[in-house]
């Protein structure tokens, strides 16, 4: 499979996202901000960074670079579209996911564990999974707590669109401990069409036992699976 | 002609807002006993070009839907808007 | 006829940092009087911050060579080869006086100049430190400066995308009025890609890249080579915002042109800004250049030439390249939206030439203003008060507590406890390397693609250098190479940040000598040269001066990165070792601090050669893959160190340790000293007890003192006889050491 | 009676204020080439009790001197000051 992975000032986790997915035997393929060719990806992924610093807003800036032009054309036309962190931030600047990410509860960044039970294995990227898997994957960001009026939320509910929700290392209800304090403790959600996945954990930080945990290796193995079986119907 | 314009941008009441929670507490505990409440927003300073106050006036309300602001969490207000030196 | 020369005014000469002595010198040796400009830059240039006059004969004093050193002292950062053709590069250094004033900025472009230094090397940054000191958390302001600078560094790391996976932090009263940030970064690159900054090849432009440049930090590096005065709050322009946005642009563009053969050479702007940059660059080349500020971009309006030359304006790198390729280098900045500008040439006058547009408004030999800083040799005394201090026996005073409590007191002091308040807002693992992630003893970072690994800390401790400035700095070096031991690494090198007062106290020059006799003596026995450092003195506020602190900085190498060890308690039913001398030491240490509140009588010994035996041997015990972990006794000492096992392991621990059991006859602290005394050279590590004949052979044959002190499990953490706390009442004290202290 | 302040914390001109650099180059991106600079700071909204428009405002500078803003780098004014309902 060929991942793309986008690059806007201030990006970092696109060589962790190049390294994790080239580990489970794929190509990875850099989209530079400044270009409108997507190389002919099967995946693209908006990673983990500081695009443009995070001045304004996070992901306020990089959603006018002109390879998100292309990426929503693609995500449009039912394209895999991963947003990661600030990927996830840039999607919901650019309208392609509800919501909006703001500052921490704690007013802190937070670079610890955190625990995702799996909402719907009905996407791409949880495909492989068992609905109710709790999943490690490490969070790091200043700014994810997910926010959206309560008709959005339930929407989201109603649709099955939330894919991830914080969770004790048990399964059970964060409280306290969530990272950012996100409503519904939601940590990921993906588009109507279900090929847009906005989450705030870093998977690509979680695929080698080496580093603590493989889970995120879950996700990349999903995407791959899902994208042999539509090559294969095409 | 050169504008001065300063925009506040907000959060809106229904989003709630921990910074602001941590200034009131923060103030009360100096012995500001009287402060309600704190909210805490952007305000961006912009110095543009423009013939006419009307004109910069529409610049930056349309600066603000673009960019400057998030409609899903935020709202925004002029707080002023100046002529300034004639463009040099 | 120097003495007659016509000196300016005490306030002029205050400006720059220069005595009228040395005002008489510049006139001497330029044969005429300097100008505004060039009165400025040598001023710059001779300050200590620039021109180390008072530390650098000290240093000539350290181990600076062996045979896996590719780059020692002298250039941006120092670099070690650490095999595969990988070479390690790194630096250590303090942005104390800044951080004193405005915590997060000062603390956050502390951390980008640190970068600047590793990548202008070419090497990638994959790891940075933070070493910090403060007063005691009690006082609003302590909590005020922790907190700022936490989120500072913080702030720049997590936003560029480079781990903090270590560091460290005390508090002590000594740091109140003067804290300590230093920080240190490491990079990692292949030989052949190394770049050096030194110019070559008159004609050659120079590129200033990067930042506009505007009035910031304007004698920041004069500022940061006098005390601290109420005047300081005049100086407050002197702060500056970092934008780690921009620096992670230069970052990447910088790194995408090492090893390019168009680029001659590349050097960052830091301390006295284009003055030292320009006129390093060239005399390290024994070039001379020649440059136009004029051409230099500006923030703001109506900049004179000596406030562009002595502008410390972050985010900003000099490049010399190979003429006619600089249009292409310019668009390799381009692509990352940089701007670049050539403001220069390389001449072979070996002069620093600076021009307005038309006119030369600064015209001085480099040589002058490099080679011929003026020297301080101040006096040096031993602080009459010592041998009063030193000659008090810890182990006489009456323990106020009970072994139970005091350990859960040093379990929750925040010298010793939890330090993940802090490093859960560092991002510790952006880079997908960090295998050991802070919490531990030192941090290890996987190398992509080969077998290897790098290990690496910060560690000095400011109460014993106040006792005794030598030993300290051993320690220091001692306690840094057993963090990186602990994780199965072999040290390689050292960076060293030398933290001190006012240099004209003889005391405190006494201090300084003595500290770098104690770093070089310990770098010698642990055969770990020094390749790069910092000197950050004047360290005093209203004449108090802060305990003498090197910090010291250290690297390492692991072979094989499944040979690693962690520093938690791994399974139950292990045994548990003590490596290393049994003894009673009190002096200076945190247990003296927490039950009686003085740091007195002798620090702990330190035998360098017995060091490195223990040393050795735990590394070669891990090298067998015999250990299931292996932790240092640090602060705290033994029964720390055992608590700290255990709640890292989330495993119980009960063990015994004879010389507690039979006080009768000793002095009244000595069970205390034997379980929280700050003795050297020792480990506590477990293993399968399977393993044990094994280990116990490899140990003799050393001729390394041990013994088998416990086994693990359970959910309490006993020694017999001394005290036995539950786990989880241990693990709840030590979790809320900071918990509450903001950070 | 209830005050509404809104009190905007800025850079001092001098500094360096990297988060308007980058506000100035998005909306010159967007088109918005009229744009000569911008400035991001911070607006606090307070509401207090006080008994005039001089207790109220001066309440808010003592608030400011203590907490509010950064003397290091920052300066403040007070963009508006309305008194409200009288305090129920
Ligand atoms: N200021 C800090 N920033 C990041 N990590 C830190 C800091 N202080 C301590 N640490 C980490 O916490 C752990 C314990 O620190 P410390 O008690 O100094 O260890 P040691 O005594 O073994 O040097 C180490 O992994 C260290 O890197
Ligand atoms: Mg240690």
């Amino acid at each position: 499979m060929r991942f793309g992975i986008a690059v806007f000032p201030g990006t970092w986790s696109d060589r962790d996202c190049a390294h994790a997915v080239k580990l489970d035997g794929h190509e990875a393929v850099e989209l530079w901000h400044k270009d409108r060719d997507l190389h002919g990806v099967d995946c693209v992924i908006l990673p983990g960074g500081f695009s443009y610093g995070d001045y304004l807003r996070t992901g306020a800036v990089a959603r006018f670079a002109p390879l998100m032009d292309s990426v929503q054309e693609f995500a449009a036309g039912g394209g895999l579209v991963w947003g990661i962190c600030n990927g996830f931030q840039v999607l919901c600047e650019a309208h392609m996911l509800p919501g909006a990410l703001v500052r921490n509860g704690s007013l802190q960044f937070r670079c610890e564990p955190s625990w995702l039970r799996v909402e719907s294995t009905d996407t791409a990227y949880t495909g492989a999974l068992r609905s109710g898997q709790v999943l490690q994957i490490p969070v790091s960001h200043g700014e994810g707590r997910f926010v959206a009026d309560a008709a959005t939320l339930d929407l989201l509910e109603e649709q099955r669109r939330v894919v991830f929700r914080y969770v004790a290392p048990d399964g059970g209800a964060v409280g306290e401990a969530s990272p950012n304090g996100s409503l519904r403790d939601i940590a990921g959600i993906v588009s109507e069409g279900r090929n847009v996945l906005g989450m705030m954990p870093h998977p690509e930080r979680a695929c080698e036992q080496l580093l603590g945990s493989a889970d995120g290796m879950e996700l990349i193995r999903s995407v791959a699976a899902s994208l042999s079986r539509t090559a294969s119907f095409a | 002609m050169i504008y001065a314009v300063e925009v506040a941008v907000t959060l809106k009441p229904v989003v709630n807002d921990p910074q602001g929670l941590v200034v009131r507490d923060g103030l009360r505990q100096l012995g500001f006993s009287q402060v309600r409440s704190a909210r805490v927003g952007k305000v961006i300073a912009l110095e543009l070009e423009a013939s006419s106050d009307g004109e910069a006036r529409a610049a930056v309300v349309e600066m603000c839907e673009k960019l400057l602001r998030n409609p899903v969490i935020e709202d925004f207000h002029i707080e002023s808007l100046v002529a300034g030196a004639e463009v040099g | 006829m120097t003495d007659t020369v016509q000196v300016p005014s005490e306030k002029a000469l205050q400006e720059v940092a220069l005595t009228g002595d040395e005002y008489r010198l510049a006139v001497q040796i330029l044969g005429r009087h300097p100008n505004h400009v060039e009165l400025g830059i040598i001023g710059a240039l001779w300050s200590e911050h620039c021109g180390y006059k008072t530390s650098k004969p000290l240093l000539k004093r350290l181990p600076t060579t062996g045979p896996r050193v590719l780059q020692g002292p002298g250039e941006n950062a120092g670099a070690v080869d650490i095999g595969e053709g990988l070479a390690a590069v790194f630096k250590i250094e303090s942005h104390n006086h800044p951080s004193a004033i405005e915590p997060y900025q000062g603390a956050a472009t502390g951390v980008g100049g640190i970068l600047r230094d590793v990548f202008t090397m070419g090497a990638r940054p994959v790891a940075l430190l933070d070493s910090l000191r403060f007063g005691p958390l009690d006082e609003a302001r302590q909590r005020y400066l922790f907190d700022g600078v936490v989120a500072g560094i913080g702030g720049y790391g997590n936003c560029i995308g480079v781990p903090t996976v270590g560091g460290e932090v005390y508090f002590d009263e000594s740091y109140r009025h003067n804290p300590l940030v230093n920080a240190m970064c490491l990079g990692i690159i292949r030989h052949e890609a190394l770049t050096r900054a030194v110019a070559a090849g008159p004609g050659n432009p120079v590129l200033l890249v990067g930042a506009d440049t505007g009035r910031d930090g304007i004698h920041g590096a004069t500022f940061a080579s006098v005390e601290l005065d109420e005047q300081s709050e005049e100086r407050r322009p002197a702060v500056q915002v970092g934008n780690p946005f921009l620096e992670k642009c230069l970052m990447e563009a910088c790194l995408e042109l090492a090893g390019d053969p168009r680029i001659v050479a590349m050097q960052d702007l830091g301390a006295a800004g284009l003055t030292s940059s320009t006129a390093e660059l060239a005399w390290r080349g024994g070039c001379g250049i020649d440059l136009d500020v004029s051409k230099a971009p500006r923030r703001e309006s109506g900049m004179t030439p000596y406030e562009v030359m002595l502008s410390e304006s972050q985010e900003r790198m000099l490049l010399v390249v190979e003429r006619g390729h600089e249009q292409a280098i310019q668009e390799a900045f381009a692509k990352w939206d940089l701007r670049s500008d050539v403001i220069g040439t390389i001449t072979d006058t070996e002069h620093l030439v600076v021009r307005d547009g038309g006119d030369v408004v600064c015209d001085l030999p480099l040589r002058m203003v490099i080679d011929d800083v003026p020297m301080r040799h101040p006096e040096a005394r031993r602080p009459a008060e010592l041998d009063a201090i030193l000659a008090r026996d810890p182990l006489a005073a009456t323990p106020p507590f009970d072994a139970a409590t005091a350990l859960l007191r040093l379990l929750g002091s925040p010298n010793i406890g939890s330090r993940r308040p802090i490093f859960r807002r560092y991002d510790h693992q952006v880079g997908d390397d960090t295998v050991l992630a802070p919490g531990g003893d030192a941090a290890l970072l996987r190398i992509k693609g080969t077998s290897l690994a790098v290990a690496v800390t910060t560690d000095g401790n400011g109460r014993y250098g106040r006792l005794d400035p030598r030993r300290g700095a051993e320690i220091a070096v001692a306690e840094a190479a057993r963090n990186v031991v602990a994780t199965g690494a072999e040290p390689l090198a050292v960076t060293n940040c030398l933290n001190f007062g006012n240099p004209e106290k003889p005391e405190v020059f006494w201090q300084l000598s003595e500290a770098i006799d104690g770093i070089a003596a310990a770098c010698e026995a642990l055969q770990t040269p020094v390749v790069s450092g910092n000197v950050s003195l004047y360290n005093d506020t209203t004449g108090i001066s802060i305990d003498p602190t090197p910090v010291i900085g250290m690297v390492g190498r692991l072979e094989d990165v499944e040979r690693r060890v962690g520093a938690g308690f791994a399974a139950d039913g292990d045994a548990v070792f003590l490596i290393g001398p049994v003894a009673a030491e009190l002096g200076g240490s945190e247990y003296q601090r927490i039950a009686h509140g003085v740091a007195e009588g002798p620090p702990p010994a330190l035998d360098l050669a017995l060091e490195r035996r223990v040393q050795d041997a735990v590394r070669e015990a891990a090298r067998q893959g015999l250990l299931r972990s292996a932790h240092d006794c640090a602060e705290g000492g033994l029964a720390v160190a055992l608590a700290e096992s255990a709640i890292l392991g989330g495993r119980g621990v009960r063990a015994a340790v004879r010389e507690t059991e039979h006080p009768a006859g000793r002095p009244p602290s000595w069970v205390a000293g034997i379980l929280f005394g700050e003795t050297q050279s020792r480990f506590l590590v477990s293993l399968e007890m399977e393993l044990k004949v094994e280990f116990r052979a490899l140990l003799d044959q050393r001729e390394v003192s041990y013994r088998e002190i416990g086994v693990i499990g359970g959910d309490r953490i006993t020694v017999e006889g001394a005290f036995d706390v539950p786990l989880d009442e241990a693990s709840a004290a030590f979790d809320a050491a900071l918990l509450d202290s903001h950070a």
